[in-house]
């Protein structure tokens, strides 16, 4: 599991630095549209089956929002002028980057390693689960019984987007 | 904008009713198989930003569209916190309480409320999302007139 | 009493779902019906507050309370300090959107305007509410997002730019902070606040700790706009409407930023002292950067901006003191006097700095300009808006009879008895600058000569604005018998024990 | 182990493509594609070797299933995604009307 998931990844970050550099802003939106499928077939096999549907269908949505504005603009990226200064970005860049990781490898180092996750709060959430709550997929039994509250946030979340989106896009904004 | 060509439409024609339909298998379905609410939603909203893209918003008169999808989404999302808050009144008297009886797993009416916030947050998030989408167009379309 | 908790959180949604759907039909239907609502929530904080007990009261959310002694569903955790934050919220809330209902007839979409802000006053009640992880961060996204739409409201130029930039540096904070969550997750595998203070495990220099807290720093850090993280903060407040920005300065960036910080790194972590060194060391770098900042502006809602930055440096700091305090043992007594002067001046920085939003609201309103060289003599013109800021400004540089001055010199005594003497002076000269600018202001605005005859017609405020600025000034002064140890008892007592004892927190929800 | 690596190079990626990019979009594509990246780190806490998805058959009695709480959060962290980028995008187009490009440092000094 943990090869499978590696190679995926390993597409995915590729994906991610050709979106970053890309010269075209619609190739762009599609490269990250690699790293966001590559993430439903990471879902599928790590047995996320909820997660795969919403992200295909989320990804999409973005993607057509996306080329929407892109195409509603300019679709060449500003040309970087790859100078001096831009090389000594990316050297500080990558060397803040590796010692990063390196922070990162030693904070997870004693945790535990992919697949061997053992329960305790989602305890009470597998076992019994479907005599508490009634509900066949666990998931959905977390969501709206377990965590109700939290899916509440989530909705008003989404409805304030929306709304922002409303207002941000409205013609007039003084009378 | 302008709508697609004739094959296109005729294809979304017939296909943006099953993806409906499919979209709301998975919002009633939510507690028996994988999906729920948040998942059918998404769909629901893309099967009605394929018929935008397909047939273009020229046909549709976007104001009343978007004030419709925005109407309902706030309704939506209203009867959920108010469904929350009928569990203060019912049941153990704490909030977001499943009130109703479990009835047995698997069947189609069994997990008490999570099948009707199912169906609410379902609507709510098409409503979001089909709010996000017009209220794009619409301004794409203003603002280049 | 405790069915009131969740209705701190549904109130105000509902109002904002009814203020969109009725809105539409009943025409004026907004302009009473949010107002009404928040009163109501000041009037349940007020409540609440008088109720607050010495145990922190626990609300299972759905009813799922502890499954073998493991906390299984939300909860909501309502205790002194939670309380406190509470009334700040729903003060400033209520009186920011009494001065927005004349205020924001300038606007369109005046619906959508009173709906975002119902939506971040539930947003800002889940977070102080909240003692759950995930849901904390839920609820502050509600929050957050709603506030990226009010900044940008008058949708102009300057404003969705600075939106822009606001949005890209809150969405960087929350990956960071549900960075940090996953890795507390991954540890402990739980998500309740008690619960994983007594399963963190890892001495104090422990790498998994370590960069835990610097992920948690730098979020919330960001929310709360210290030092090195408050790019976003002066162009998001200065291009937000006025009642706007008095609620961010005033309440978000305590609520969202401070507050979390602190009931993280009090409640959940053991102290270590490298972390307390970094909390120290960033609040005093944005108390000093802040006021300097603030000096050179001449955009009046800059100014407040870059010195709403400084008085948080002067919070974190006293925090930061505390917290060295606390990990090394010793001097308990200043340790308690640094969190008195931190939580006492909290609760000031939100009344003075958002009276000096309203009035810099109040002046725009009128000269539709914000620069202060082309303001002058105003202080016949507008009294009520001259005075009240008058008295702003005293408090919040620290002139004796008003608030400001007791909360800092009890931040000061703190550092000297801690023996933080260069800590003392900076807060010192940092104030003496503070009354620099605020004098600025005052010449600059209100007593210098009227440049153009066109100043001599303008008029005072409506009554809405004036009125709000009025009891703000009130509070401002009301607040300064909070140095009376008596009254402090009363009101800051029970914040400073939730702190000071923090295992007082998950004792009643673990029973550890 | 290599999972996890890989999954925070792609945040850093991510991160590195927030920080230097000047193009709005290019800025909004990595902040999406940092938010993937811990996505996919919060599943992958929750699985478990042999686990087999969270929907319960009644019949089979025992199986042991994959953490469900996880995938809970990153339920609601997509949707957050999801606003986040729509609201990102609404501001873009509306500066790119405005100002005609999509450019961060143009928009700031022309600002004015």
């Amino acid at each position: 599991m943990d090869l499978t998931i590696s190679m995926i990844l390993v597409f995915m970050i590729a994906g991610a630095l050709f979106a970053i550099h890309a010269k075209d802003l619609l190739s762009a939106v599609v490269a990250m549209g690699i790293v966001g499928y590559g993430l439903v077939i990471c879902f599928l096999l790590l047995k996320a089956p909820d997660l795969a549907i919403v992200q295909i269908v989320v990804e999409t949505i973005t993607l057509v929002i996306m080329v929407a504005v892109v195409l509603d603009s300019s679709r060449n990226e500003i040309e970087a002028t790859f100078d001096r200064r831009s090389i000594l970005q990316m050297v500080t860049g990558f060397i803040v980057f590796a010692g990063l990781l390196y922070f990162f490898l030693l904070a997870i180092e004693n945790l535990d390693s992919l697949g061997s996750h053992t329960l305790r709060m989602s305890e009470a959430y597998v076992n019994g689960a479907v005599e508490k709550t009634g509900s066949v997929n666990l998931v959905t039994g977390v969501i709206f019984d377990f965590r109700a509250y939290d899916t509440l946030g989530e909705a008003v979340i989404l409805y304030t987007a929306a709304l922002g989106v409303l207002t941000l896009l409205r013609l007039k904004g003084k009378k | 904008m302008e709508g697609m060509s004739v094959i296109i439409k005729k294809v979304t024609q017939l296909l943006a009713g099953l993806i409906f339909v499919y979209g709301i298998y998975i919002i009633l379905h939510g507690h028996l198989t994988p999906g729920g609410g948040f998942a059918g939603g998404v769909i629901i909203a893309g099967a009605f930003i394929l018929l935008i893209l397909a047939f273009g918003s020229s046909e549709l008169n976007l104001k009343t569209e978007v004030s419709g999808s925005s109407g309902t989404e706030s309704l939506a999302i209203l009867l959920v916190v108010i469904l929350a808050l009928m569990s203060l009144l019912l049941g153990a008297k704490v909030f977001i309480v499943n009130f109703l009886p479990k009835g047995l797993p698997g069947e189609l009416l069994s997990a008490g409320v999570i099948p009707l916030y199912n169906l609410f947050v379902g609507v709510e998030v098409a409503g979001a999302i089909l709010t996000i989408f017009l209220a794009l167009v619409i301004f794409k379309e203003e603002s280049s007139t | 009493m405790n069915a009131l908790i969740p209705l701190f959180v549904a109130l105000p949604l509902i109002a904002a779902f009814l203020v969109m759907i009725l809105g539409k039909l009943v025409s004026k239907f907004h302009r009473f019906f949010t107002p009404l609502v928040l009163l109501i929530l000041l009037a349940m904080a007020i409540y609440e507050f008088s109720m607050a007990g010495m145990a922190p009261i626990i609300y299972t959310m759905g009813g799922w309370s502890t499954l073998g002694g493991i906390p299984v569903g939300i909860y909501l955790v309502l205790d002194g300090f939670s309380v406190l934050m509470l009334c700040i919220i729903n003060l400033v809330g209520f009186i920011a959107l009494f001065y927005s209902l004349s205020y924001m007839k300038q606007y369109t979409a005046e619906r959508n305007y009173y709906a975002l802000f119902c939506l971040i006053i539930a947003g800002m009640n889940g977070v102080v509410l909240s003692g759950d992880l995930f849901n904390l961060f839920v609820f502050m996204e509600v929050s957050v997002i709603s506030s990226y739409a009010l900044v940008a409201f008058g949708v102009g130029k300057t404003e969705l730019e600075a939106s822009f930039k606001y949005q890209v540096l809150g969405v960087l904070a929350s990956m960071l902070i549900l960075l940090a969550i996953g890795l507390i997750y991954w540890q402990t595998k739980t998500l309740n606040i008690a619960d994983v203070k007594t399963l963190l495990k890892g001495g104090a220099g422990d790498p998994f700790l370590v960069f835990i807290q610097v992920l948690l720093i730098s979020g919330f850090g960001l929310k709360a706009a210290i030092v090195p993280f408050h790019a976003w903060l002066p162009d998001a407040h200065s291009s937000a409407p006025s009642p706007i920005s008095a609620m961010l300065s005033g309440v978000l960036i305590k609520a969202v930023g401070i507050y979390v910080l602190i009931r993280l790194f009090f409640n959940m972590f053991a102290f270590s002292h490298e972390i307390a060194v970094i909390f120290t060391v960033l609040g005093t770098l944005s108390m000093v950067a802040g006021a300097l900042l603030a000096l050179m502006q001449w955009d009046l809602k800059r100014l407040l901006a870059y010195s709403s930055i400084s008085q948080i440096g002067y919070v974190v700091m006293a925090f930061g003191m505390a917290m060295v305090l606390l990990s090394s043992g010793t001097n308990q007594g200043a340790a308690v006097l640094a969190v008195t002067g931190a939580v006492y001046h909290l609760v000031n920085h939100a009344v003075f700095k958002g009276l000096l939003f309203l009035n810099a609201g109040a002046l725009e309103h009128r000269l539709e300009t914000r620069d202060l060289r082309k303001m002058g003599g105003l202080s016949t013109a507008m009294p009520i808006t001259s005075s009240t800021s008058l008295m702003a400004s005293m408090s919040i540089s620290g002139i004796p009879p008003f608030n400001g001055f007791f909360s800092k010199l009890i931040i000061i005594i703190a550092a000297i008895q801690g023996h933080f003497y260069l800590l003392a002076t900076l807060a010192i000269v940092v104030s003496i600058i503070t009354l620099g600018y605020f004098l600025k202001f005052q010449r600059y605005a209100f007593f210098n000569k009227p440049l153009e005859k066109a100043l001599q017609k303008i008029r005072e405020v409506p009554f809405s604005m004036s009125f709000s600025m009025l009891v703000l000034a009130v509070l401002c002064f009301a607040l300064s018998l909070l140095a009376f140890p008596a009254i402090s008892n009363e009101v800051l007592r029970p914040a400073i024990d939730v702190l000071m004892q923090s295992d007082l927190y998950s004792i009643t929800i673990t029973g550890l | 182990m290599t999972a996890y690596i890989l999954t925070f190079i792609l945040f850093l990626v991510g991160l590195y493509g927030v920080i230097t990019r000047r193009n709005l979009i290019k800025i909004a594509i990595s902040l999406s594609i940092m938010e993937f990246s811990i996505f996919l780190l919060l599943v992958l806490i929750g699985f478990i070797d042999g686990g087999s998805a969270p929907i319960v058959d009644p019949e089979k009695a025992g199986t042991l299933y994959v953490d469900p709480l996880p995938q809970a959060m990153v339920l609601t962290a997509i949707v957050i995604g999801l606003a986040t980028t729509a609201m990102l995008m609404a501001i873009a187009i509306r500066l790119y009307r405005k100002y005609k490009t999509f450019d961060i440092r143009e928009i700031k000094n022309l600002r004015g």
